[in-house]
């Protein structure tokens, strides 16, 4: 079991847990958690529209000043707007964050149709392939795929992505195995429905839409492991604003200045926060939906 | 602790910096005069915790390779044949005096009396001997130091106690090399022992003994009790005061002070400037702001290929990026602004401000004089279609937050006059791969070594021809026999007035040139809890040495 | 069960095998020359002699096959070759650094378990307000990035309060702060999880058989429902390590501590591959022993597992 | 208060009144009930009448968001109107027991079943560990444990249905409490073992126990009850001696009940009341998600039993499969040979694990036979790939148990129907009254075509499987346990439904069941199957009238009877 693994099952089961009472707005948390990741679209698409100011302006002048009315969020040690940056670094997080979640799902995809479809001798293989992966706990793999890569943002999406992969991995391959193996899978083949009409019509769609929920569940875990690369000095180059290197960045300056990493943490754990809940009502409204 | 006191409240003001410079070093000499007071009597005993911010070594013996964190530690255990003293004059160490022939090939050292190797091997010549052969055995795989000795032919053993250096052609320097940690003299029987050994406890005639390494936590170092050869500066005679040194390895710079405060540990190094700007006016820490010798922290412009190759460029950029601010809110005025290309505490370093004055009208009227005319979206430079990219790979394990915060403000300064500057962090291995293959136009190396002859190092066409392991120095790619000819001679010159000179017209051609847009002395500091008494910085490397230590209770 | 130790055993050596096989493959793909690593990195200026006396030493020059079944010669021996860097015996190396990143993971372990328990425990079956407060403190605890909350507890309790040593100092003392800050974030995962088993399990018949009989609701907290929430957690435990492992690479780093993490970090940055090679085997050995420790706690813990084996 | 110091005729419990509701929303109307020592009380009624809702009540707990109360509720003549829990405490396991349905998970799984039945004494008593233990072992015995040295420390997983549901009986049992409630006691068993239980229940009454039975089955109930309580939608309807209930119901609803069980009901005869009867309560559920009415009418008349010298449709000549399981392999079918004619129906009634299940997927052809042959129409139909097999596929249409689970959980039931029509061709515009015709033959209303499976009920989950079935004009229908998920009385509007669409399509249907009195009711012919063979086959009046296996005697002896 992973942290995917883990997460999905406790989707799955908040999902069950939440008796449908014909709830037909969402909770408050949901709704919150769907202003927060409005704002990150916005910040996303367009940055201009949400900051206050030029992120990338330096003002050595008015380096290290706390949090204001008009540094919403102070400034860092060049003078430069916190919350601009903040702002500013979203698109560059999510991008992170989502990218490294693609490359798992993808792969894990490739492996778990593989797993799934190609055979005993695949299963037995991409099993085994699977069961290696895991062998290198997320960091170790990342790390190895930067030794021999070189660091960089590119090399750190790639290596969080690869590092989630067999995570992704068995999870597809559980859920294609039982799908496939469901009653209405054997009913569609009693109806003398192709392999291929089954596999498009009723095992895709229905192992595809939970995986992307749990999909938005893995971003905020992507987006905190590349953090930690950043920290290590292994992740985003500046003076891209990017939330893990402003955490890791605004460390030195803990004792003195800590807006600096309070809010790109809080960003950080907001967003993982958001994404979850939103993971967890898309689960319940795709649950509530059958 | 007057002197602790004078230090810690008198910086935090960028008119007051250099002051501050100056003080402590002469805080620091303080130590030495007799104090009064029953409480500035000097106490036996006792263990002092070092944090080091720097890199673990990974082999403790200084003629491997030879890099700074191996000084640091060296500087506890062994000791070089010469020192250096504030002024920077050279001063008996090992040796307790030397000649040199007029031609300046043969220098002979006379060894002090009864030293004595902790391991009981007498100094002697024939040591002296064994370890230049060590340095220059290429199994060694010796750097630093090999380098330092590269015009030793050989060694001599006159007598017992009289070794004579042999040299392929005259070297001012050779004080200077000899006074380094890199060439400390070990044991014979040490090295003999083969370098697995040696990595892990080097043998030499120091204050305190390698007791024990505990890989990536610690190196115990206790007292050598029949220590009998401090140089001619300490401020005392016989064994150390403490017994015993934890030198520990804490990466993490917040932790570091963190332990230093919570009183974990007595003295730490790489002090992040704004922690130290926090304990001003703290009568419980004492500062020690020892500048390393050598190159002044800079940044190098690549003149071997576009677009610095053209003079007016490169001018144009250093008129462009502003500096001087940035250095002030991040150093919290623990750093000054350098207009050299040597440390300031290098007595011949030749400082220009003239030269380094942020003019962006200039810089612009120069760009467009050397076609850098049209401009894309972005505001940068254009000329035949070729963006004016200025790569800027930086290494994160040589420069410390602040400096790569320094560097991004480089990069928005430049920006206005339409530089595209792009840094890449890269790790060490990763950030020499792109200097070899030449994937720079911007670039900032520290580099230390005693005395001015560094310049020969970092600017003579000669240190552009890598060796066959891809390094090389010369990473302005600086190719003038101008200033070939002025380094050459100034190495080979003995006579003091002569040297000067030509050390000042080689700088003033150097600086002229626009190679390098100096920025503040190598950063060197450690924070000490004032508990810790009678500490200093070695002035020939600026590491510290705990000799003369105690701790008050 | 002959048959099972068998499939356990090779199961494990296969992997073993796989990890030594991709990571010896792998690391022939850094760019780099091997033997520029052992003289001291890039840095340094190795003359074309010590290049090629360290190319034989180390049998760089022969063909890249000899070399991987040469090093698989070595690995059946327990040889891990020699670090480029530290000039020392791998196996000697790690097997010093090993005991205190595994004191640590296990001691994070222990803790994570405990907190999880306890805020599971605490937050399950009571109020609406209760479970809000308790997911809230798990998807927090979740989401916290190993340095920041390590710089955070520094700063209140080192820093701060000066109650706890912000470096490890070998001390017990010198331990809280790390364990805790590893410990956490797992907290957040493992409580999640018992939480949804324990409301699983407090919905099944046999807690009603059980208050029918008379049970107080702690009774049944105790000796049914929290078994029931263990399991997962349980079998949760191989990854959790692994997790800790990662995490260890941080922590370790922060607060100064000896370990394979920092070990790993220092051999990533000086190219030292026979050392990445030895913690990548170690590490997958630690990892292949917890799955089987974990296999085996789940069946002891759950009989039906080990009933499926025999239907 | 101790029993024996309560009133000697005081009932062990006395209810009156009794109202439980969920946030405001009352389940349970004001429920009167008295019962006796040594006598046994029966509740009957379907799903969702508030029949078990009303046994945890008794037990002060029927849940989170209940609110109860209660004109009278006293237990052994003691009060326990206000009780507080800790009150409820004391009583529970005590004074009064709970068996429930299912001792897999009624027992907990990770304990030994020792232990368990140990806690009430633990809860209730002081005494010594051995004494305890000693207790336990006694309270095994009682309920005709084996071996109960070796039972008291396994897990419910590992003994079997009938030991585990015993043990769980000696956990209510452990204080010898005057009252038991056991809600749905038999229900997961199989016949043979559901017979064991009710004969121990039978002795726990005769030794002085009063029981209160829940069940929807008024044939496990007539076995046991001294008298029985109908309920129905919250209310008791109707009350009395076991004898009247069963013989002369006085509600509509109770005679519905009665008429919908299948056993002794001769093939053909209609199983559910008559849509358009005066009383409001015969209406069947399917109403309450429908608008209109649309009962299926009863069929009447013989089966047309045509086969004779008819080729056969389906044949399972010799067939055997085997699968690989821990420590061996398992042979779920062996050497079965069975015939099915066009519009003949074929019964295969086993107990749990007999292999009828496998039959069923060898018969589909979707798992291949180790051995044997599985003939369709005359085409070697196991041996060919599946390339070949799937344009013959339509041919054979299949229901199963937990017909939710047999559909896309994203489709509505419109796209399930058209999908099933299509047979792969394209309907475009005809779908939807294709549609629309399906639902109406199955007897549901076409609006619900738009609606997803998970909305629907069990009877109208059941009425889509096979309005799927049916879509693709098979020749061959068969089902696997269609009913066993359902109430009776939606039960009997199923097999009435099957039964006639059996007859107007001449369907070959092979009817697969655990309950003999479905199989007989449905069957034609019957063969009986026992761990993988065939040990009776021939025409199911003689059958069952005359068996000639001991094992189908067994069954027919054992199968709960209203008519004794």
């Amino acid at each position: 079991m992973s942290e995917l693994e883990l997460r999905q099952s406790t989707v799955e089961a908040s999902a069950e847990h939440i008796a449908p009472r014909g709830r037909r707005w969402p909770r408050p948390g949901t709704i919150l958690a769907g202003g927060f990741v409005a704002f990150l679209v916005v910040a996303t698409l367009a940055p201009s529209v949400a900051w206050t100011q030029d992120p990338n302006a330096i003002a050595p002048a008015l380096a290290f000043e706390s949090p204001s009315f008009a540094h919403w969020f102070g400034t860092d040690e060049s003078g430069r707007d916190v919350y601009s940056r903040v702002v500013a670094g979203t698109g560059t997080s999510l991008l992170i964050g989502v990218t490294a979640t693609l490359i798992g799902l993808a792969l894990g995809l490739v492996l778990g149709l593989l797993a799934s479809f190609a055979g005993r001798v695949f299963d037995f293989a991409v099993n085994r392939v699977i069961e290696v992966l895991f062998a290198f706990p997320g960091l170790l793999l990342a790390l190895l795929v930067i030794v021999v890569y070189g660091p960089g943002p590119v090399t750190a999406t790639i290596a969080v992505g690869l590092s989630t992969a067999p995570g992704y991995a068995r999870i597809i391959r559980g859920q294609f195995v039982s799908i496939r193996s469901s009653h209405y899978v054997e009913a569609a083949r009693v109806l003398g429905r192709s392999p291929a009409r089954i596999l498009g019509r009723h095992i895709l769609p229905n192992a595809l839409v939970p995986l992307s929920v749990l999909a938005t569940l893995g971003i905020g875990q992507a987006i905190v492991w590349a953090s930690a690369l950043s920290y290590l000095g292994l992740g985003a180059q500046p003076p891209a604003a990017e939330w893990g290197a402003m955490l890791a960045a605004g460390r030195t300056y803990l004792a003195t200045a800590p807006w600096l990493t309070a809010f790109p943490g809080l960003m950080i754990v907001g967003t993982t926060i958001a994404t979850t809940i939103l993971g967890r009502a898309l689960a319940r409204r795709g649950q509530e939906g059958r | 602790m007057p002197a602790a006191s004078v230090t810690s409240s008198s910086f935090g003001r960028r008119s007051l910096v250099l002051a501050v410079a100056l003080v402590a070093t002469l805080a620091l000499a303080g130590c030495q005069a007799p104090e009064s007071g029953a409480s500035d009597e000097p106490v036996q005993g006792g263990t002092l915790v070092y944090a080091s911010g720097d890199a673990e070594p990974v082999c403790l013996d200084p003629h491997v390779g030879g890099n700074y964190p191996q000084a640091l530690l060296a500087s506890q255990f062994l000791e070089s044949l010469v020192s250096r003293d504030e002024s920077g004059e050279i001063i008996p160490w090992l040796a307790e005096s030397w000649t040199a022939s007029d031609d300046g090939l043969v220098w002979d050292f006379t060894l002090r009396e009864g030293v004595v190797f902790t391991d009981g091997t007498p100094l002697d010549a024939e040591a002296v001997k064994v370890n230049v052969e060590h340095l220059q055995d290429p199994a060694t795989q010796s750097s630093t130091g090999y380098l330092a000795l590269g015009k030793v032919a050989e060694v001599e053993v006159v007598d017992e106690r009289q070794a004579r250096f042999v040299l392929s052609s005259p070297d001012s320097a050779l004080l200077e090399s000899l006074s380094q940690p890199w060439t400390a003299i070990q044991s014979p029987a040490g090295i003999a022992r083969g370098m697995e050994a040696n990595c892990e406890a080097p043998v030499g005639t120091g204050p305190f003994v390698v007791e024990d390494w505990v890989k990536q936590d610690h190196v115990s170092l206790v007292r050598n009790d029949d220590y009998s050869s401090p140089p001619a500066d300490a401020a005392h005679d016989g064994p150390a005061y403490l017994e015993a040194i934890e030198w520990r390895f804490v990466p993490d710079a917040a932790s570091r002070h963190a332990a230093l405060q919570g009183g974990q540990v007595d003295v730490i190094d790489n002090p992040q400037p704004d922690t130290v700007a926090a304990v001003e006016g703290d009568d419980a820490f004492t500062w020690i702001n020892a500048p390393r010798p050598g190159a002044a922290n800079r940044i190098e412009l690549n003149s071997g290929q576009a677009p610095f190759d053209d003079v007016r460029v490169r001018e144009a950029f250093i008129r462009a990026v502003e500096v001087d601010e940035g250095i002030e809110a991040l150093y919290f005025g623990t750093a000054s602004r350098s207009y050299s290309a040597l440390s300031s505490v290098e007595p011949l370093a030749y400082s220009d401000p003239s030269r380094f004055e942020t003019d962006l009208e200039a810089a612009n009227s120069l760009l467009d004089a050397a076609g850098w005319t049209e401009r894309d979206a972005d505001g940068t430079r254009l000329k035949g279609g070729q963006r004016l990219t200025l790569r800027f790979p930086v290494s994160t394990n040589q420069s410390i937050p602040a400096e790569q915060s320094l560097f991004e403000q480089v990069q928005a300064t430049a920006k206005a006059a339409g530089f595209d500057v792009v840094i890449e962090l890269l790790d060490l291995s990763s950030w020499y791969g792109a200097l070899f293959a030449n994937e720079y136009e911007i670039v900032s190396a520290p580099y230390t070594k005693v005395g001015p002859d560094v310049l020969r190092i970092l600017y003579h066409s000669d240190s552009i021809t890598p060796a066959p392991s891809g390094y090389f120095a010369n990473l302005s790619q600086l190719d003038d026999p101008e200033v070939d000819a002025l380094l050459t001679e100034a190495a080979a010159t003995s006579d003091a007035t002569a040297r000067a000179e030509l050390y000042e017209a080689a700088q003033q051609r150097i600086l002229g040139g626009f190679y390098l847009l100096p920025l503040y002395d190598q950063q060197n500091s450690f924070l000490l809890d004032s508990a810790v008494k009678g500490a200093r910085a070695l002035p020939t490397v600026s590491t510290p040495t705990f000799y003369d230590a105690w701790l008050a209770d | 069960m002959l048959r099972r130790a068998v499939a356990l055993v090779s199961g494990a050596a296969f992997v073993l095998w796989a990890v030594a096989t991709l990571t010896f493959f792998a690391i022939r793909l850094i760019p780099g020359d091997p033997a520029q690593a052992i003289l001291g990195g890039p840095g340094s200026q190795a003359s074309q002699e010590a290049l090629d006396q360290v190319r034989r030493e180390y049998g760089l020059d022969r063909p890249l096959i000899v070399q991987y079944l040469a090093m698989l010669g070595r690995l059946l021996t327990g040889d891990l070759g020699h670090s480029y860097a530290l000039k020392v015996p791998v196996a000697d190396l790690l097997s010093s650094q090993l005991g205190g990143t595994m004191l640590l993971a296990v001691m994070a372990l222990v803790v994570a378990w405990m907190l999880a328990l306890g805020l599971s425990l605490w937050s399950t079956g009571r109020s609406r307000f209760a479970s809000i407060i308790g997911d809230g403190i798990e998807l927090t605890a979740a989401a916290l990035p190993h340095f920041w909350l390590a710089g955070v507890l520094i700063a209140v309790f080192s820093s701060g309060l000066d109650w706890l040593p912000p470096v490890s100092t070998g001390t017990p003392a010198g331990f809280v702060l790390p364990v805790v800050t590893l410990a956490v974030p797992l907290a957040g995962f493992l409580a999640q999880v018992m939480r949804e088993s324990l409301l699983d399990a407090m919905q099944q018949p046999f807690v009603l058989s059980a208050r029918a009989r008379g049970e107080s609701t702690t009774g049944i907290r105790l000796r049914h429902t929290i078994r029931h929430a263990a399991l997962p957690a349980i079998s949760l435990s191989g990854w959790a390590l692994g997790w800790l492992l990662s995490g260890a690479v941080v922590v370790e780093t922060i607060f100064a501590m000896p370990g394979l993490g920092r070990t790993l970090l220092q051999a990533v940055t000086l190219r030292d591959i026979p050392v990445v090679t030895g913690v990548v085997l170690l590490v997958a050995l630690v990892y292949v022993f917890m799955t089987v420790l974990t296999d085996l706690a789940s069946r002891i813990a759950d009989p039906r597992l080990r009933q499926e084996g025999a239907r | 208060m101790r029993p024996e110091d309560a009133p000697g005729d005081a009932p062990a419990l006395d209810v009156a009144g009794l109202h439980v509701s969920f946030g405001g929303r009352e389940v349970v109307h004001g429920l009167s009930l008295r019962l006796h020592r040594g006598e046994c009380v029966a509740l009957v009624g379907e799903s969702g009448s508030g029949k078990s809702v009303t046994a945890r009540a008794l037990l002060g707990m029927a849940g989170a968001g209940a609110s109860t109360n209660a004109a009278r509720l006293e237990l052994l003549g003691r009060d326990l109107t206000d009780a507080g829990e800790r009150t409820w405490r004391s009583v529970r396991g005590r004074d009064i027991g709970l068996v429930l349905q299912d001792a897999l998970v009624s027992l907990d799984p990770l304990r030994p079943v020792g232990r368990e039945i140990e806690d009430a004494l633990r809860i209730h008593e002081r005494l010594p560990r051995a004494a305890r233990r000693a207790r336990v072992l006694h309270l095994l015995e009682r309920v005709g444990m084996p071996d109960p040295v070796f039972a008291a420390t396994r897990r419910s997983g590992e003994l079997s249905g009938g030991l585990r549901q015993r043990a769980l009986i000696a956990s209510a049992l452990a204080l010898d409490p005057p009252l038991l409630v056991a809600d749905e006691p038999t229900t997961a068993l199989d016949v043979t073992v559901q017979a064991r239980v009710l004969d121990l229940l039978a002795e726990i009454r005769e030794a002085g126990t009063g029981i209160l039975l829940i069940s929807h089955d008024l044939a496990v109930v007539a076995r046991l009850a001294d008298r029985i309580l109908v309920m129905r939608g919250g209310r008791v309807i109707e009350e009395g001696p076991t004898e009247t209930v069963l013989r002369s119901p006085r509600e509509a609803y109770t005679r519905a009940l009665l008429a919908a069980v299948p056993t002794d009901r001769p093939r053909g005869s209609a199983l559910s009341v008559r849509a358009g009867a005066s009383d409001a309560a015969t209406l069947p559920p399917a109403t309450q998600y429908g608008g209109r009415t649309r009962t299926t009418s009863a069929v009447s008349g013989p089966a047309p039993t045509g086969h004779g010298s008819e080729r056969p449709l389906l044949q399972l000549h010799h067939v055997s499969k085997a699968f690989d399981v821990p420590g061996g392999r398992l042979t779920a079918v062996d050497d079965v040979t069975l015939e099915l004619h066009a519009g003949e129906t074929l019964g295969l009634v086993g107990e749990s694990g007999s292999g009828k299940t496998t039959v069923a997927r060898l018969a589909l052809a979707l798992s291949t036979p180790d051995s044997g042959d599985v003939v369709l129409d005359g085409i070697d139909w196991s041996r060919r790939p599946e390339r070949e097999r799937r344009p013959m596929r339509p041919r054979l249409g299949a229901i199963y148990q937990d017909a939710l689970s047999s559909f896309d959980p994203r489709w509505s039931v419109g796209r399930i129907l058209a999908d099933a029509a299509a047979r792969g061709r394209r309907l475009s515009g005809r779908a939807d009254s294709l549609v629309d015709d399906l639902l109406e033959q199955v007897g549901l209303e076409p609006a619900l075509a738009e609606r997803r499976p998970l909305t629907l009920s069990g009877g109208q989950r059941q009425r889509v499987a096979i309005a799927r079935a049916l879509a693709a004009e098979p020749e061959v229908l068969v089902c696997d346990e269609p009913v066993s998920a359902l109430d009776v009385t939606i039960q009997a509007q199923i097999l009435d439904l099957l039964d006639r669409l059996q007859r107007d399509r001449r369907l070959a249907m092979l009817f697969i069941s655990h309950d003999l009195g479905v199989v007989r009711h449905m069957s034609d012919r019957v063969a009986v199957m026992r761990a993988g063979r065939i040990v009776e086959l021939g025409d199911a009046e003689s059958v069952f009238r005359a068996p000639s296996h001991p094992y189908t005697a067994q069954l027919v002896a054992d199968a709960p009877r209203i008519v004794a």
